[in-house]
């Protein structure tokens, strides 16, 4: 019943992440979701590596990590230089590019 | 008595993530973040991963999420004239959509294959042998990737980019 | 077995060439002589021709292959044989007159040059209908001498209504064609020769009595177009814009004898099929009969003289619809003396009224011009078959005679009297009309002996001609049947008593049109002639309800096409539906592109929930 | 785990990547795109060398060598090219570096058969774009680029993430071979299958996660899209072939995926206006395409490798010619290039036609391929939708090649230079075709 | 390189050269496309110099691509494409978009030589596309410079001859899967069997490529817009020379390759052939300007050679053929006439028009010839190929040959009406005062043209009999006869 109970936690941490990346109007409650995302994919692997006993689903939680850690500081980075640069922090300051609605 | 261990956590993330999702402020917003972490944290014990769970709290409460924290601090403008829009405009469709994905989420877990219910607990030994031995350039590329994060962090904020 | 039968049409072909190569370099007159020696040397050839094989013609002379695809063959290739001698003496001889009438006649219009073109290129193109041996070159020739007509109806071009009636002329006459055209598709896909004689031998093994039938019924619309009976006779009237020698030898003399002298042709063919001869006859006598009717009312001298040709033509259809083609062929070669004649008088009367073609408006020319009268006069006698001073009495009448004695040919007979009436009517009320009663004296005119000359030769054909076949019963020449009855036949003759009347009645009816004719002018110049029946002078106005329904019909119909069907069906419809609907797709798909990060990203749940979906049916 | 012979080339690029990022600091940045480039000529030499070589996590099997090889020359001729550019004058060693990691991830997701080894390929060849995207002195519309791009690719590593999560917890394996055959057998294992298939079709930019492309070739800096399109995507696209060929169920969602690119990609790019986005648009057709090859089947692999190196060789085409233009351009102003770059507008020209799939150049071989194994995998719906909007691509490329445009700044368009690198991959463009075709039916 | 393989790329090597100057080039166009007809009346007169193919280009599972062969049809339409391209350079000689036109021709002109060349179908694909796109080049470039007309152009022929590729890659990976040998040779592909529906869905897809460059009936809306927009030199080349390929596709791929579909679609295709002929016509009698009637009345004549042609039958398919040739000269007549009156400055719009021929007799005689030319007046070019398309499809399919036959009475009213709404009549006043005739060279080249279309009508035979071996080429009976018979 844990397995399936820690895949319910995951389903919801999936559902909230997709949830926040489209709803939030502010681009930090957009990563926040992410995070959750990255976070979900963790506890499958955990419930992978719980199934069939092996240290891979561990190792593979560590790369998510460190590569979900790792594209969260570039885009953090990148962050603030969208709030310095185009003075703002939510999703519609990033409407420059865009289909225009007429030739 | 895991199972309700698990339930509880379940509970927490629920609501955590439902806060995440409505409050207002991103400091809010990365408490609630850290609530669902150290949550997971005792998840990841419980499915017998007590290295991953001690990363979880280090890595992820304790370096991510000041990340974030750092990042809002940064990010605030000194002067809040009036509470900002928390949904983005265009509202309903996405939620639907969030919606529709959770129905499908559930109907796809109504037939899950029986899982195993022994949890073996395996350490950081065992963790250790395995970054090294056999996913050992693995982990080099993921060195690679940090220092090229480094360069990259460095050259996104590069100032005088402008030529000006 | 003899090379040379192609310089025939060669010389006039040959003259059109020279004439579009070189007519730039010389004067008009230089080229009108030019012009008139070539039908003069085919004349020649085919005085050759009669004193060689005269007796009895049988030539051939294949030229070159033309078009051979498997079994569908056909040479340039030429036969001469009765009829076609006859044809061709027509064609040649007829021709080089009006060539030589034209050198005055003609001199200083604004098109001689071209005039002289299409006159030559007509005269080749006839000798070839006349001498095909097969039925693609004879279509060959059918079709340039519809252009030649039609170019030389619009020769002044530069009056709309000219313009108008030559495409009207070629329009009519090509419906003719196509019908042709048809006919000989379904001749060659059913016999598999285009040859007249294979096709003959064809024909008589295996009659095949429906194809038979309606090839039969289609070359016989396109006899009918090119011979200008009714219904498509409508042409012939208005082609009379073109110069007056180009109605004398294209409108009288050859091209519109061309459907007769094809059904002659083709007479086995028909002959195939019961009962259509008869229709072939009743077509004839209708027509004559109707084309009398409109003729007395007319007040156009050149119109008169068309409805009269329609109506004379009528008489050879009928001739060869009782199975007389002999004496159709007879009346054939009459009717050229004397039409030619008529309609180059005509002509020479138009240029003394200045123009004018309205008889009304003369009178009273015999004083002024009496060589002129007389030569009239004797092609009016011959028009109105006038009783044995007049070739005409010798074909016309043997004609209606004939018709008598057919199965099922009183009433063709009655219709061909009551034309004969008319005839005789029309032809006097118009010869009273402009040479007789109160003068109008009109422009002085000289005629040179190029135009006496033929007007005199044609004049003496007109009361001679008919000397060569005497009716039964007399006793005189009796030529012309029996040198044609190996590839005619001899026809049914009336015999005695029955003769006798036919005689009598024959002649009573033109003394009785006679008559008529002159008290017909007599009403005209007092104003309450035939010309006041508008049903009459309109020609029963077939042609102006053919000109309300057809033209409009197929004008509106090419505009539904264009606008309804190209413009709004494929531009419209198609490719502007297609446009507008990859427009709109476009722009749909585009509201998502509107650069809301939250959007880009419900884009990519949408494909994960259904890739989701797709598993969940998948399991 | 020790050294195997297939990981040189990645060593070479990744050690050469290292020295790149500390050439800054020794200031000999200036000539790190040459070291740069000539590492990557190196990798592909070891590649070459390497061949057939099975190593733990990655093979080098024929498109993965192809591919590998192919990435590894775009790689160095557009460092040698952008060595010309001023856009990377300073900081040329991070840049040198950037793309040779997003190198090495590009080898790694080509010959990887291993679900980690590709996700972290996958990472070390995203991650680098989302600072390339927004390189000092590309203006803010390149900023905006680079973040939705970062939020986005983000997004996608999340989903291949969970994605190979799943396929662990279904198969306790995280190699792409083995155990995939008893894929269908657990719904973990099929979802993550399918998210991983999302995960990537989203990198290629192929529908419905396509939004984001036509925004990053407005905004972005025409070099750095030389890598992001013809590096990046070809890369992805390896891993495609790697994924989709060791499971055949995928061949369905494929195709419908293909089919929903090609006529996406085709009717948003019928009424862009702005070249880039026509671009962005039209590429969205192209992984349609490349996705229709897939979906054949077994006889589609070679086709799709075929048409992934087709479509990077046209990119790079594309995109170098459009480096040499101002970047706002939103039309290519032929009258002024024919008069100042024949071979440059000669190279643009052949290069739309290319794109188009005009016949005799590359990309008319690519997508006859892509007919062929359509068509022998029996799905012709496919082949005629393949063949359609190639057809209706001509529309927007062709006025693309029409349109009459000012250059808005003429002091900006590049001189110096570079047209014989021009006039080289013209003809490439031309005359490759005919080498590639007893590859692609071979 | 053999001489075939000159005759092929020596326009295409003229023509960036031709690109590259910035004036003038008009006597090197005009030297290359008369090198060009010279070796285009070698090859076709002595064929035997093409039979070598040690050059082929060899690649395997497409075959041995840079294959040429010597047919007598590839040749004779080659001498004419050879022939057009000189008098449309002639025609375009004083224009000032002459060298964009003669760029496009010259390419043009490569592209058919190979495809008349060709024996790969993959290879006559190539250069099909290529020819279409040159095509719209010159759409662009020329007369009206129209992006529409040049794009709809385009896309008619790329959306129809992409549906032949993929019907060719049908085929052609039918026949691997039963013989294993994958090749895009024509003899080789004629060999595969083909199940009868999957092989009517195929010849339906080869004909939408190549009908639509005909353009037949349903597939045509291109045609007026096109011939319409380009100047009337190069309208010339394009839809005497151009709609070349097209058909002889259709005869030398399409059919060989799906002989049994080409005769179960012949009824389909010879009423589409009738259509379209009458369709021409009746739009050529309403068009609004003398570019647009040309442009309808070559549609309606290709609609007729499209009837011949898939009637498969021995007289029609000649007839055809025959016709396409013919249409080739009358159609550079016709556009020639026009071509002259825009060079005065007379843009073809009726009312602008009237009562020329006052003024310019020598071209209104011109006119005339290359209208009677057109409607099919017997002892002219066009009139063996119609009597002949017509009497063969008659054996086939009467009632609908025998709605085609119409089109000869339609010819004769709609060519006879314009003539009459351009020529005749008074002289209508906004004419200028000082137009003049045709000059001596103009006049020359009509010449040339007429004496053309006056010898292809009188002796038709010298064509026609080097035809009839055509279509054995392949050894394919069903075309040679044992289809429809003869």
């Amino acid at each position: 019943m844990t397995l399936e109970l820690a895949l319910v936690i995951a389903a919801l941490l999936f559902l909230a992440g997709i949830a926040l990346i489209l709803l939030r109007r502010s681009l930090i409650f957009l990563l926040l979701g992410m995070e959750l995302l990255f976070n979900a994919a963790m506890v499958i692997a955990l419930v992978g590596g719980a199934r069939w006993h092996s240290s891979t689903g561990q190792v593979l939680v560590i790369f998510i990590m460190a590569l979900s850690g790792a594209a969260l500081a570039l885009t953090l980075a990148l962050l603030l230089r969208v709030k310095q640069e185009l003075g703002g922090d939510t999703v519609d300051v990033l409407c420059h590019l865009r289909e225009e609605a007429d030739e | 008595m895991t199972a309700l261990l698990v339930l509880l956590l379940a509970l927490i993330v629920l609501m955590s993530s439902a806060a995440l999702l409505v409050v207002r402020s991103p400091m809010h917003g990365a408490v609630n973040l850290g609530v669902t972490l150290l949550a997971l944290g005792i998840l990841f014990l419980v499915l017998g991963a007590p290295f991953v769970a001690a990363l979880e709290v280090v890595l992820y409460v304790g370096a991510i999420l000041v990340l974030f924290l750092f990042a809002i601090m940064l990010l605030r403008t000194p002067v809040q004239p009036e509470p900002e829009a928390r949904w983005r405009s265009g509202f309903w469709w996405p939620v639907i959509l969030v919606l529709l994905l959770a129905a499908v989420v559930i109907l796809l877990f109504t037939r899950p294959p029986p899982l195993l219910t022994v949890i073996r607990e395996i350490g950081p030994v065992i963790i250790g042998r395995a970054l090294f031995g056999p996913y050992m350039w693995l982990t080099e590329a993921v060195a690679l990737l940090l220092f090229a994060v480094i360069g990259a962090v460095l050259a996104v904020h590069r100032r005088e980019g402008h030529d000006a | 077995m003899s090379e040379w039968l192609w310089l025939i049409p060669g010389f006039p072909l040959l003259g059109a060439l020279l004439n579009a190569l070189f007519g730039g370099r010389c004067s008009p007159r230089g080229m009108g002589r030019m012009a008139a020696t070539m039908p003069f040397l085919s004349t020649l050839v085919v005085l050759a021709l009669w004193s060689t094989h005269g007796r009895d013609p049988h030539l051939h002379d294949r030229v070159w292959t033309w078009i051979a695809v498997g079994r569908f063959h056909a040479d340039i290739a030429f036969q001469v044989d009765q009829v076609t001698l006859i044809m061709i003496s027509i064609a040649a001889f007829v021709g080089f007159l009006i060539h030589l009438f034209s050198q005055q006649f003609m001199a200083g219009d604004y098109g001689e040059r071209r005039y002289y073109f299409y006159l030559n290129l007509f005269v080749g193109g006839m000798l070839v209908l006349t001498m095909a041996d097969n039925l693609l070159l004879l279509y060959l020739g059918w079709e340039a001498v519809g252009l030649c007509s039609y170019a030389l109806v619009a020769h002044w071009y530069r009056k709309p209504e000219n313009a108008w009636a030559g495409r009207k002329a070629f329009v009519v006459t090509r419906i003719g064609d196509t019908a042709l055209a048809l006919a000989i598709f379904m001749l060659f896909a059913e016999y598999h020769t285009l040859n007249d004689q294979q096709l003959f031998v064809a024909v008589a093994t295996h009659p095949d009595v429906l194809v038979l039938t309606i090839a039969g019924a289609l070359t016989l619309i396109g006899a009918i177009a090119k011979s200008a009976q009714f219904p498509l006779h409508i042409w012939l009237p208005d082609s009379m814009a073109g110069p007056s020698t180009v109605s004398a030898l294209i409108h009288a003399a050859t091209m519109v004898t061309a459907g007769v002298y094809l059904c002659i042709r083709l007479y086995p063919v028909f002959a195939a099929v019961p009962g259509m001869l008869w229709v072939i006859g009743l077509s004839g006598a209708f027509t004559a009969f109707y084309a009398a009717s409109c003729a007395i009312a007319q007040v156009d001298i050149k119109r008169v003289l068309a409805y009269s040709t329609i109506s004379q033509l009528g008489y050879m259809f009928l001739g060869v619809g009782i199975g007389a083609p002999s004496l159709g062929l007879f009346h054939l070669l009459v009717h050229a003396c004397f039409k030619a004649l008529l309609f180059m008088s005509a002509g020479v009367v138009i240029s003394v009224y200045n123009e004018d073609h309205d008889i009304r408006h003369m009178g009273g020319l015999k004083a002024q011009q009496p060589f002129l009268r007389w030569v009239f006069l004797a092609g009016i006698f011959a028009l109105a078959a006038v009783p044995v001073v007049s070739a005409s009495f010798y074909s016309k009448d043997a004609i209606i005679a004939t018709a008598f004695m057919v199965p099922g040919g009183k009433l063709l007979w009655a219709l061909a009297l009551l034309g004969a009436v008319l005839t005789a009517a029309y032809a006097f009320r118009l010869y009273f009309l402009i040479f007789e009663g109160p003068v109008t004296p009109g422009e002085p005119y000289r005629m040179g002996w190029g135009m006496k000359i033929p007007l005199a030769l044609l004049a003496a054909a007109s009361i001679g001609m008919g000397w060569l076949q005497f009716p039964p019963g007399w006793s005189g020449p009796d030529l012309w049947l029996p040198w044609l009855a190996p590839v005619l036949g001899m026809p049914p003759m009336p015999s005695g008593a029955v003769n006798v009347f036919l005689q009598i009645t024959g002649s009573v009816a033109t003394l009785l049109g006679i008559g008529i004719g002159i008290k017909a002018a007599q009403w005209e110049r007092r104003g309450h002639g035939f010309s006041r029946l508008a049903f009459l002078s309109g020609a029963w106005f077939f042609d102006a309800a053919f000109l309300r329904v057809f033209p409009p019909a197929v004008y509106a119909f090419a505009r539904f096409l264009d606008r309804g069907v190209e413009r709004t069906g494929f531009r419209w419809a198609f490719l502007g539906g297609l446009r507008d609907g990859f427009g709109v797709g476009s722009q749909l798909l585009g509201i998502g592109e509107n650069g809301l990060l939250s959007r880009y990203a419900s884009g990519m749940v949408l494909g994960l929930l259904i890739l989701l979906v797709f598993a969940w049916g998948w399991m | 785990m020790v050294y195997s012979p297939p990981l040189l080339p990645l060593l070479i690029v990744a050690g050469a990547a290292v020295i790149a990022f500390l050439g800054d600091a020794l200031r000999i940045g200036k000539i790190m795109p040459w070291w740069g480039g000539g590492a990557a000529i190196a990798a592909a030499i070891s590649i070459m060398v390497e061949k057939l070589t099975l190593g733990d996590f990655l093979y080098w099997n024929s498109s993965a060598t192809l591919l590998g090889v192919y990435l590894s020359l775009a790689t160095a001729a557009g460092l040698t090219f952008v060595a010309f550019h001023p856009l990377p004058r300073k900081l040329s060693g991070s840049f040198t570096g950037l793309l040779l990691t997003a190198l090495t991830g590009s080898l790694m997701l080509v010959g990887g058969q291993n679900l980690l080894f590709l996700f972290v390929g996958l990472e070390l060849q995203v991650l680098p774009f989302f600072a390339l995207l927004a390189w000092p002195g590309s203006g803010r519309g390149a900023l905006e680029a680079a973040f939705k791009y970062a939020l986005l690719a983000a997004l996608a590593s999340a989903q291949f993430a969970i994605g190979i999560a799943l396929i662990y917890l279904g198969d306790g394996s995280l190699a792409v071979i083995p155990p995939f055959s008893g894929m269908a057998g657990t719904i973990y294992g099929l979802i993550g299958v399918l998210a991983l298939l999302a995960a990537l079709s989203f990198e290629i930019a192929a529908a419905p996660f396509h939004a984001w492309v036509a925004d990053i070739y407005q905004g972005a800096p025409a070099p750095m899209l030389i890598f992001l399109s013809g590096v990046g995507k070809v890369a992805v696209m390896g891993a495609l072939i790697t994924l989709v060929s060791a499971t055949p169920r995928l061949q369905l969602p494929v195709a419908v995926i293909a089919a929903a690119s090609i006529l996406i990609g085709n009717l948003l790019a019928y009424r862009a206006g702005h070249l880039r986005r026509m671009l962005g648009h039209s590429a969205i057709a192209h992984a349609g395409y490349f996705l229709a090859a897939l979906a054949a089947g077994p006889v589609g692999t070679i086709a799709a490798s075929a048409y992934a190196l087709v479509y990077g060789i046209m990119s790079v085409g594309t995109f170098m010619g459009l480096s040499s233009l101002p970047e706002n351009s939103v039309a290519i102003p032929w009258t002024v290039l024919r008069a100042r770059q024949p071979v440059l507008a000669g190279l643009l020209g052949v290069t739309l036609l290319s794109l188009a799939g005009m016949p005799p150049s590359i990309g008319f071989f690519a997508k006859l391929f892509v007919i062929i194994v359509d068509i022998h995998g029996q799905i012709l719906w496919l082949a005629l939708l393949v063949a359609f909007g190639s057809a209706f691509s001509f529309v927007y490329y062709l006025s693309a090649l029409w349109k009459p445009a000012t250059l808005s700044n003429p002091d900006r368009l590049l001189c110096r230079r570079g047209w014989e690198g021009f006039a080289a991959l013209g003809i490439l463009m031309l005359a490759l075709g005919w080498v590639l075709v007893p590859y692609g039916m071979g | 390189m053999n001489l075939g393989s000159v005759f092929i790329l020596l326009p295409w090597l003229a023509a960036p050269w031709l690109a590259t100057r910035r004036t003038g080039g008009h006597c090197f166009a005009m030297a290359v496309a008369l090198v060009e007809l010279v070796l285009a009346l070698v090859l076709r007169l002595a064929p035997g110099m093409l039979h070598d193919t040690s050059h082929a280009l060899f690649i395997p599972m497409l075959g041995a691509l840079w294959t040429l062969h010597d047919g007598l049809l590839g040749g004779t339409l080659a001498v004419l494409t050879a022939l057009l391209l000189p008098i449309s350079l002639a025609f375009a000689w004083r224009l000032p978009e002459f060298r964009a036109l003669a760029l496009a021709a010259l390419v043009m002109e490569g592209a058919l030589f190979g495809l008349f060349l060709a024996d790969n179908v993959l290879m006559f694909y190539i250069f099909y596309e290529i020819l279409a796109l040159a095509g719209a080049f010159l759409i662009l470039r020329t007369g009206h410079k129209s992006r529409t007309a040049a794009l709809l152009f385009l896309l008619y022929t790329v959306v129809g001859s992409l549906l032949f590729l993929v019907a060719l890659v049908g085929v052609y990976v039918l026949h691997g899967a039963q013989t294993g040998v994958y090749d895009f040779s024509v003899l080789i592909l004629a060999d595969t069997r083909i199940p009868a529906t999957a092989g009517l869905w195929m010849f339906l897809g080869m004909v939408a490529g190549l009908a639509v460059k005909m353009p037949l009936f349903p597939l045509h809306s291109w045609a007026s817009s096109s011939y319409g927009a380009a100047a009337p030199a190069g309208s010339i080349f394009l839809s005497g020379a151009a709609v070349t390929a097209g058909a002889y596709g259709l005869i030398h791929f399409a059919m060989p390759m799906l002989p049994q579909a080409a005769l179960q679609f012949a009824p389909v295709g010879i009423t589409l052939g009738a259509i379209g002929t009458l369709y021409g016509a009746f739009l050529a009698l309403n068009a609004d300007n003398l570019r647009h009637f040309a442009a309808y009345a070559s549609v309606s004549h290709m609609n007729l050679a499209g009837l011949g042609l898939f009637a498969l039958q021995a007289q029609a398919m000649r007839g055809g053929i025959f016709l396409l040739i013919a249409h080739g000269l009358v159609s550079a007549g016709l556009f020639g006439v026009v071509a002259v009156m825009e060079a005065r400055g007379l843009t073809g719009e009726w009312a602008g028009l009237g009562g020329l021929f006052r003024r310019a007799p020598r071209l209104g005689a011109w006119m005339l010839f290359f209208f009677l030319a057109g409607m099919g007046l017997p002892g002219l070019a066009n009139f063996p190929g119609e009597f002949l398309s017509l009497a063969g499809a008659f054996q086939v399919l009467p009632w609908a040959a025998g709605l085609a036959t119409l089109g000869i009475l339609a010819g004769v009213i709609y060519f006879l009406r314009i003539y009459e709404r351009v020529m005749l009549g008074p002289l209508n006043a906004v004419l200028p005062d000082a137009l003049a005739d045709l000059r001596q060279g103009e006049w020359l080249l009509f010449w040339v043209l007429g004496l053309l279309t006056l010898w292809m009508g009188l002796d038709p035979q010298t064509v026609l009999a080097h035809l009839g071996t055509l279509l054995s080429a392949h050894g394919s009976e069903a075309l040679g006869g044992g289809g429809h018979g003869v």
